[in-house]
């Protein structure tokens, strides 16, 4: 009896923090999201705000470059030649953010992201500095 | 030829009792699951084979200093191992389908009843406290957590809590769809959900896991360990940073400690401690433990299907057990059997996932709760 | 319910600190460093959630057969960590740039200087002489050994030492650039280089190693560990014949070994210990300490253009100062910045590596200075 | 600076001694073996720089803490490396020679009396019984069983007979064959022996390892633990259920054992103990273990032979010595010497594969007769 | 001289027990050989047996589907299609094989053959409901 | 003031040691190169002295195999072919070469560099063997 009641109070207890901690947990997240969904807005805000101001050259009827998703840095053209496609452009701000992801992930260690040594890191420094050197060290056979 | 050496050489026939004989079955029978039937091999194979290797007679692997011993000493007994898989855990899980849809981590809540209610039901039996906790943690079904917990409330059932746990996590296909099936009508079952629209941000996913580890942290002491080393995997995935930490947590450490972690349960199941009748009352504790949970999901899903007019599907609920990420599929199928069209189980994901983090802050509770009683 | 129970629960809340606050603010730091910024994030990540996990309230993670600590036993303690990451650090170090150029070796004790420097300001301020000497050996400008050097002589400043190192060396392309442009002319930084022909020999790429593992093994005992483990790595790669060991050492162990270092590490920051005004003192002790090896390298290699005739750029000479091998990237940087044209990376390598090797040298002297003292 | 810093400063050269320099000069041979000749470069070559490292004056890394003494203590004294290294071993070897000609299981114990005849020997030279046992155990002509066997009955010798073990392992090539020429005459190594049918099933693959383990872990309990591993990787490979266990069996997890498992051993080649009188004396038996091995092999086969009226190769029991599967291609090549048609090398495979399970059964017999004596 | 005795009893015995142990492995890997043979034997014989009962439409003239070594599941064409092409129904079965070994590879973990949350699970039925959900998120730039 | 003395003898002390290590290092590390290329002048020398000796037939006025760098071991035509174009011996040298060093990554073992069982071991005589034997096991479907 003594253990039924014991067991009664402890789930009582017990069920009770759980639901409290996921609750609190809920409604941290639900602030999380609101402060992204606004975050978002005023990134794309801001985004037309600095496009009018900066006189962005590139037609307002193209959506080459649309208001960005949150996070994701935004492609301002300011003064961008009069004469370009915007989907030329499109392409280009395609490529170079390709260009640098590929960077970052071969070539981050500026910041060390890779190991000290790594051939991953060394490669293309190296490469470079050995054609100046005209040697290369042979593999054994 | 002294007699002392023939005694010697004859130990191992000599020292063959019946237990052992019965042991061996007990191996065989998880190496036909686990090999034959694929249920959780990973971890079935290397438990059967602790189990065979320690109940060898006179086996040196279990004396001081033997393979067996020093893989529990260097990590079941201080909890390095399972605390390391759930870093392989969170590295290897996308907690978006629970982010998209942040209101299902309730769901996780309610899926948890199961140990509390196997609890009650295994101090009613006559186990003592701890040992009614350890049990009833089988309803987290959630393989390091049941480990973890009864490791530090009741080591003497690490064997067949573990076991359980694992067995009955590897049969969740055949356990859920009975019980689901019997709660809800044909026509709860056809409620199909709506996606909501919001893609998850990046900021998000990283606030995620940090937020996580320092509300449970901060409320329940206890669960810091389950739920931190859950996080800092997750962490560590979304941070996209270090991916070779996350590939060692999710691939090299994980495997290397898999295998160990089951050859050191494997070698608790000793026939003189586990040929027991407790191991007979863990084993349809456990089952309990599973149908509660299931149960409780359900009819917490049904209420909030009540509350929301008839758009939430309660086969959901039964996704928020945990055994992360099969429940999902179950219910996916489940609902397709009903109406082939219906595609619940991004919302069962979220569901699901939920469980996995409600099951690592019970896990917390009840030892916070027990550690003071 | 005993107001024990309720205590129990509770004990999270009341157990909350200004001081853990401040911690979780400063792995928040350290995380937007890591993630936002890659600083370092192999190390500067699971030391921040080292810390964030050691700093919630009654952590059981740093209580006795507590993860943390268990870590901390298994590897720091005894220097095994530190030691492992050297073996795969010299898997992945070419010693080639140094071993074509043999006299770039002297640049490197150059670069040494900032640990002296340090130790005797650090002696001023008024730490005790271990503790001075643990400060100044920031200015090894490299992980492992400053973590095997402070954990031998101040363990109790291992946390805060650990930090400053990790994070100095993340911003080294920051710090560089402005004492090097202060401490050479325009025409110094534009001096162009000549490369030597010498391929370099596979005999020479093995003798290497074990030479230097003699060398200072002999001369400087205290150096055996740190110098013979790098140098372990480095046989294992220029051998070709154990490409599997070598291959594991810089993967699979470097990865899990930097995990649990990373870790261990954080967990020594706790609040209490890590918020007192000696670690504000380490911190500002610790960037002198870069820019003193720094200076030391660039006015040693300024000496070597004098007696040279002009035919040695000073910028090399920032380059021994080990942070291999980002520095000699940076110093490739500058001269470029002038000099579009120029390329001396070869020679900053070379430089670089002893800077690399003198290190441990100067970490071993340190350890015998000190030991007797 | 006084006289005490001075001393401390000089230890590293005054503690030099005739030992440490002919240590340095072993491990450089070793070293050449390992690189130039490809001589087992993966265990050679840790344990020369285990040696190098350990012999240098005043060594930190084999004080208390040192890490050479920690993988000592982790992996040795414990058995815990060469046990490993037995669980990837059998996660890489294929059984399947040997189970479609299970009459070859009879030539691995013929190849197991070099063990005996070699403690014979041992014992009227004057070693005591357990060391005498130990230095058999090199006719095991199996790494990790040497290492097992000497480490529990006399750890004092471990050095010498790891490396005797190890090289003369890595000799097998050279010392195989003019053995094999005088034993044979040019008709018995000419006999072309035919394949029989039967493929093996996968039940049988599967039954293979559970049984050898619970017959050899019956018979002769103290081989449970050098069969056990075996058996466990082979029974994880033919599960093809856990690939990822046996992925990691036998690469990270071998990896890294190798190389610990290489440095531990080259600790205890100290040149105090090891530039003694036995130590050439263990290098003599040893490589009478192995032609004494090779001798009772091909004897045994001849046998087999003569009751087979002439069908039977003898050079096959050359293969029954273990060294996997080193023997069995050396036996190839022999026949092939004589009649480039011939093609012996499954049989030969399945003979060499008994050795291997004959090997670790014998290391059980030999410990369990010499722990009772 | 007791050395040595001491030496020759040991080996006497040690090479005995090696030698039982063997044999006796011997015997019992025969006996599973044996029963390897005689299960072949008696799937092949069943199989023929059920394909008479079952009425096998395929051509009995062609081997498109021999009786299967021992472990080798027999496929039963149970009620085949008539005017099947026998060369057909051997290259169906074998692709239907083959699908389910990569399924069995991929998908196992209905009974979790892989780890939980592992892309090598998730990745059909996510990508499945991804693409109902017509959101997916963005990779870090 | 007592602190600053010390620092700064430790700080002569230990700079001078610093420097005396590395630069005994240096005087060590120019000794090699020194013989490295001392070596190499003598294998060449060595190279031409075995060459005329032995009757070189290939073009003295080709190129085709250079003295080798020092450790790269220098081939010698003893009594080559007469007819053969020095270019072809040249890619024959050349081919031959390079199987050796496959060779050697791949079946090196017999000399054991990969682990015993080793499937990069065992793959081409197994393979030989399996064929003539007829027979291969079949993977589990
Ligand atoms: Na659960
Ligand atoms: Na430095
Ligand atoms: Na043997």
């Amino acid at each position: 009896m003594d253990n039924l009641l014991f067991g009664l109070q402890t789930t009582v207890i017990g069920m009770g923090i759980v639901f409290s901690v996921l609750a609190i947990l809920w409604c941290l997240l639900m602030l999380v999201v609101k402060l992204d969904a606004w975050a978002a807005r005023r990134a794309a805000a801001r985004a037309v705000a600095d496009a009018a101001a900066g006189g962005l050259a590139a037609d307002p009827g193209s959506e080459a470059v649309p208001p960005a998703a949150a996070g994701t840095p935004l492609v301002r053209l300011v003064g961008a030649p009069d004469g370009l496609d915007p989907r030329l452009i499109a392409a280009i701000t395609i490529a170079i953010l390709r260009h640098e992801e590929t960077r970052r992930l071969q070539a981050a260690p500026a910041m060390r992201s890779y190991w000290p040594g790594s051939l991953l890191f060394a490669s293309r420094w190296v490469a470079a500095g050995r054609t100046r050197q005209g040697q290369s060290w042979r593999r054994r056979r | 030829m002294s007699q002392q050496t023939i005694d010697e050489l004859l130990k191992g026939i000599t020292g063959l009792t019946w237990q052992s004989l019965v042991m061996f079955a007990v191996a065989g029978v998880l190496l036909y699951l686990a090999i034959a039937k694929d249920y959780e091999p990973l971890l079935l194979l290397p438990i059967a084979a602790g189990c065979l290797l320690a109940n060898l007679p006179h086996s040196p692997m279990i004396e001081e200093g033997g393979l067996l011993k020093v893989l529990y000493a260097a990590g079941i007994e201080n909890e390095l191992f399972p605390l390391l898989i759930f870093v392989g855990i969170g590295a290897m899980t996308d907690f978006g389908p629970l982010l998209e849809n942040p209101k299902m981590i309730l769901i996780g809540a309610a899926g948890q009843f199961g140990i509390f209610g196997v609890m009650i039901l295994a101090l009613l039996i006559g186990f003592t406290r701890p040992e009614a906790a350890s049990i009833g943690i089988i309803g987290a079904i959630d393989g390091p957590t049941s480990i973890y917990v009864s490791q530090r409330l009741a080591p003497n059932l690490l064997g067949p809590i573990s076991v359980a746990a694992y067995s009955y996590m590897a049969l969740v296909p055949l356990i859920m769809p009975p019980v689901m099936r019997l709660l809800t009508t044909e026509k709860e079952r056809r409620i199909r959900m709506a996606y909501g629209g919001g893609t998850v941000s990046r900021r998000t996913r990283l606030v995620f896991p940090v937020a996580v580890t320092l509300l449970a942290g901060i409320l329940v002491p206890f669960s810091t360990p389950l739920v931190g080393s859950l996080m800092l995997g997750n962490l560590m995935r979304e941070s996209k940073a270090v991916e070779r930490l996350t590939h060692a947590s999710a691939n090299e450490i994980a495997n290397a400690v898999t295998l160990f972690l089951g050859l050191a349960i494997g070698s608790t199941m000793l026939g003189t401690s586990f040929l027991v009748p407790s191991t007979l009352a863990i084993l349809g504790l456990g089952i309990m433990a599973f149908v509660l949970d299931i149960a409780a999901g359900i009819l917490f899903a049904k209420l909030i299907n009540a509350f929301s007019g008839g758009t939430f599907n309660p086969l959901i609920g039964a996704a928020g057990i945990s055994a992360f990420p099969m429940a999902a599929r179950v219910v996916q199928k489940v609902a397709q059997d009903e109406d082939f069209e219906n595609f619940p189980l991004m919302h069962a994901m979220g569901a699901n996932a939920a469980g996995q983090v409600a099951s690592t802050v019970a896990g917390g509770v009840i030892l916070a709760l027990f550690a003071a009683g």
